[in-house]
């Protein structure tokens, strides 16, 4: 990406948007749970829109994701739409899982997201087989590893790590340290340098500031287009922030973070108003021009939201659907 | 006696039990300052420190393995794992190892160790979270399995549980922890392997474990005010199971229904009801019926998940189609 | 007709296949120039080299991981679990995973592969190589499972296994692997969910499923000297199980064993008996038993682990009381 | 450990023995094997002497030890007998284990060997929970978890290598790289040095000539130590290498290592040999002394061969005995 703003304004302004996008789906998935219409609990990613949107900006539509529990950001970030979103996180027929998933297991598989996953680190192998994937097939598409500083803990991540650097896959491993595992902080789970876990596998690893969205993208740009020219696998780890609670139901904080804490992260470093900001400075756009995203996709967001609460649930008898799937008769027989 | 939850339940016998024996120790994911994300452990640390109450990364099969090498060295480890599904990463620590190491060793080596865990669909968390995994930590030899159905069964069974010389695997129900009971004052501890009438009757034995004690309760209920007795028999521990008392009973009754969270098929339910079919064959009525769960990943969607666990209703209604000689052989 | 062995059959299956078909790939340890411990790959990496066999890290979750994700963006991975034990370790990527993606998805995702594995005892490999955790994976819904008695059925139902677009986990006899049996020169698949009738009889049904199909013909061959007719039923596949063939065999004979080499309790006889037990009930002559591995973990010394398998003898006294009528009701 | 021999006599004869008793343990088994005397498979020790004896006489009795699949040599380094040992490898009453257990799983509680594994890896945790037991109950014991470089491709191990260092646990992660898993090159199954792998955590990694008693004698009583004093975990990678097959089973291994090789390694680095020239070279001990040590543990052995084979099984009861341990009354009610 060239530092000349003017050739990419188009470029910058979808950035924005879609962080703008992610912002305000969550603003209203919040809402809905606090208005008791959400079933469940489900985890936010405002205040880490800029990791999903830098990231997934350098990527193609074939490329591939794997996602977390927090995972709504990546979902938007990699181009899903806010109607079936918030039908699935509503549990109704037309979500992206027909309801069958919800927040903690939302897909697109149209738009390469492989999916959301409950289990911290489940998608490590996923991610990697996606790699492994492509490149026997032939193709040269990429596949990046959503993960928190959390996931850390899970050794699986290393035997894949390892795998993927001892065969050269095509998969990045994108760290997102917002600090805290639900109530514990990270230094309290991981010992030693984070990104030591991927050098010791002689994995190239990097850190980026997961609050500059320019930043986090011409990194992620750089990394994407070596891994497809076979320089993979390559880690990143990127600071950043959780605004909310672990969940949303996750009110009463003060025992493990405190609100001066939150209140810095978002005043100082919050990623929508820095890079907004920055395209007012660099003449790229006005206020109102920021001003008119934010409304049109507060406006398409809460229009998804009535369409979704109006939604139909499945079927009873979806219940048993897709236990199996219906192998093709001629590879049965 | 005092009504308490099923949380405070499980905290008193830790905490009680941690008072006595300095060589307890606890060791999960938050489950110190957080006192987990359903606050069960809230208080432990401040009266036991965080040597005792340890709170660890998110690695599993890690922490578990700790315990087992812990156990087998003098310490008597509680395990917290948070959720049930995550019992899929632990496996081989609990069945390979902890499971295993008392008899591979011909005796010498012992794993006084708990893991406590949970169990339990329609808290609308979906397919890895809502899963009712006993059936599998059953068919393991070596692991005992306790399945409490009350606060009073909770504290009791977590008692015997930290003083049994094995490992035991304990499974809460999550959509449980706030029900209350009465507890009494003076210490209690519930042997293994003796299960408890819950409600004496004459006409047919419902069986149910964990959570479905509710569900079988709630049929009796219904059903004594259409005039047919049940007897609802309440297993508390699967492993080791009082076969005698299931087996009295239905022989008295000669009807049965068992009825578990677990799905369906190659669970809990199949191993009751074929010992019934073994041992109770000549006083049988009825084919023994099985209701578990269904045998689908638990579906996120509210109008799905509550479809796929038994509901006293149709317990219900099963319980009169046996008495009444309705149940035939399906095609 | 060629008689080859189980280890050649299984071979044969993989080859064929992945000449057919491009997107099929093997991983696992020791595939390649190993061919594995067993020798029953040998030869496929001269044939499709090592980008089609592929020899990993001992890092069981994480290929089984890889193999998941490889097998949601258009690859077919055979995963090589060397030993069914091991099964312990790969769980979650196994049953959280691959069992899952499927459902959650809505049916957006699929998961085309198959996890070949092992499982019996008495090999003197002790209690980490012996098991037979069949029941374990037969419990979690959107898993296939297969289990072949014999060169021809490892051969189709490999074959089918490799079409299906679930994950299928196949079980192979380790014991088994030199044992031959006559298999077509052309291609033919098994398909799932059809039990075969061994040897057809008609005084009481014997269903044996892997290793102990072979035990269950011995057992049948002692009793036809004795004038009793024993009928053998194969399920082939415990999920999905051929139910129908089961329930029509014992509905003509009227009494039925189950026999398999997991552990006895709460595993796959529980299920089939069960089932029989509620389905067959009103044509049952004698309670429905039930013979597994004893609930021990399989101890090494030979003096000790040939008692915990049942015996072709055992059967046949155990069909010798039934038809007898003289298996009471234990207390 | 000095340098000067004089005041180490006995404690260099005492490694010279227990490293003979190993060789010759092993042999033993494999005659067994060979005379299809022994049930089952086994995997030889040979070769690998000097890094069981160096790091077992550096700990005390009450010291702990995880082992492997290739468990005989550690069994005897920290003090195991003979006879209990044959009589579990042929699975007799006598055995340590009652014979339960058989090579894969040989334990000696009362000399602190925990017990052998059959699961790669399997014991990472069980050796940190010692660690942790001993600890959490003011003991100073340490405890060494064996593994092979095959164990490095676990995920379990970078779990507890974290817990460890965040805990700062007296445990010793003791790598031996016999350059093969089984039938793989170790270069094949692991990127990177594998000494980075504790590196990222933080935890103090050293690399030792295994087959040098000496050096890691030396290096071990200095990390023994320091465990001891709370300044653990440590992580010590030792060069080494199997004579035998992966088992005893194992006997054309041309297409995965030449026979070039493995004379070289037996010619030139045998630990065993090697000492005894040291050990002759320094006047310590002369050829005629070691000859009498060689040929007393090959008696020895023999002897309790011949008893093991003479040595009843358990009793058919057995079988169901110790699969849970009967608890106290008293702590039952
Ligand atoms: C294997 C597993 N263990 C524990 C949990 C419970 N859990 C859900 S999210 C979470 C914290 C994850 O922390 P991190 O990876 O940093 O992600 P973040 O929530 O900060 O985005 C935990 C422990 C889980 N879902 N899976
Ligand atoms: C979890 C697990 N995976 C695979 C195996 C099969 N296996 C037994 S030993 C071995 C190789 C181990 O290599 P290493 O750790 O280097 O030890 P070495 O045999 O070289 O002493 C393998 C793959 C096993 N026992 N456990
Ligand atoms: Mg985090
Ligand atoms: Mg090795």
């Amino acid at each position: 990406m060239t530092a000349d703003p003017k050739t990419n304004r188009q470029g910058y302004l979808r950035m924005y948007r879609q962080m703008v996008r992610i912002r305000v789906f969550e603003d209203n998935a919040n809402q809905l749970y606090l208005a008791a219409k959400m079933p469940g609990l489900t985890h936010m990613y405002s205040g880490q829109e800029a990791v999903a949107v830098g990231i997934c900006e350098a990527l193609r539509v074939d490329d591939k994701i794997t996602s977390t529990h927090r995972g709504h950001g990546h979902c938007v970030a990699k181009g899903a739409e806010f109607r079936p979103m918030f039908c699935e996180l509503l549990g109704k027929a037309e979500g992206y899982c027909r309801g069958k998933g919800g927040s903690m297991h939302i897909a697109d598989q149209d738009n390469g997201n492989l999916g959301a996953n409950a289990i911290v680190g489940g998608s490590a192998g996923i991610a990697t087989g996606a790699a492994l994937s492509a490149r026997r097939a032939g193709r040269d598409d990429v596949t990046v590893c959503f993960f928190g500083d959390g996931a850390l803990g899970q050794g699986l991540l290393y035997e894949v790590m390892n795998m993927a650097a001892l065969w050269r896959l095509p998969v990045i491993y994108a760290c997102e340290n917002n600090l805290y595992g639900e109530y514990t902080r990270v230094e309290e789970m991981a010992a030693g340098e984070l990104t030591a876990r991927a050098e010791a596998f002689g994995i190239e690893a990097h850190r980026v500031d997961g609050q500059d969205v320019l930043a986090v993208n011409r990194l992620a740009q750089d990394l994407v287009e070596r891994a497809r020219k076979g320089e993979g696998p390559f880690f990143v780890q990127l600071d950043t922030y959780r605004y909310h609670g672990h969940h949303v139901g996750d009110i009463n904080r003060g025992y493990y973070r405190s609100k001066d804490e939150e209140a810095l992260w978002k005043s100082e470093r919050d990623p929508i108003a820095n890079f907004g900001r920055w395209l007012s400075e660099q003449g790229i756009a006005g206020a109102d021009d920021l001003a008119a995203i934010d409304a049109e996709e507060r406006g398409a967001a809460e229009e998804a939201v009535a369409y979704a609460e109006a939604a139909a649930y499945p079927d009873a008898g979806e219940v048993a659907m897709h236990v199996h799937a219906q192998t093709p008769a001629l590879r049965a027989l | 006696m005092a009504e308490i939850t099923l949380a405070k339940a499980v905290n008193q016998a830790i905490a009680e039990e941690m008072r006595r024996d300095e060589t307890i120790f606890l060791i999960g994911e938050d489950v110190a300052e957080a006192g987990t994300p359903f606050k069960v452990l809230s208080g432990l640390v401040e009266e036991f420190g965080p040597e005792r109450i340890i709170d660890t990364p998110i690695s599993e099969p890690g922490f578990v393995g700790i315990a087992v090498g812990a156990a087998m060295t003098g310490s008597r480890p509680i395990v917290d794992l948070m959720f049930g599904d995550f019992l899929f990463l632990v496996m081989d620590q609990l069945c390979n190892q902890a499971a295993k190491t008392h008899y591979m060793s011909g005796g010498k080596l012992t794993v006084p160790m708990v893991l406590r865990t949970n169990l339990g669909a329609t808290r609308r968390s979906a397919a890895q979270h809502s899963q009712s995994l006993h059936t599998l930590v059953a068919h393991i030899p070596g692991l005992k399995v306790a399945l409490p159905s009350s606060a009073y069964e909770a504290k009791g069974l977590m008692k015997t549980a930290i003083r049994d010389d094995n490992p035991v695997v304990i499974f809460e129900d999550k959509l449980m922890y706030n029900d209350k009971a009465e507890v009494p004052d003076t210490e209690y501890l519930i042997e293994f392997g003796r299960a408890e009438i819950v409600r004496p009757g004459r006409d047919i034995t419902l069986i149910g474990t964990s959570s479905m004690v509710q569900v079988a309760l709630g049929a009796a209920e219904t059903l004594a005010r259409e005039g047919i007795s049940a007897e609802v028999i309440d297993p508390r521990t699967i492993v080791p199971l009082d076969e005698d008392t299931i087996l009295d009973s239905v022989r008295r009754t000669s009807r049965a229904i068992v009825i578990d969270e677990g799905h369906r098929s190659y669970g809990v339910t199949a191993e009751i009801a074929s010992r019934i079919g073994e041992k109770a064959f000549y006083h049988l009525d009825a084919p023994v019926q099985r209701m578990g769960a269904m045998d689908v990943p638990v579906p996120f969607s509210p109008a799905l998940e509550d479809l796929t666990v038994p509901t006293a209703e149709q317990v219900a209604e099963r319980a009169r189609l046996c008495v009444r000689g309705e149940v035939f052989d399906a095609a």
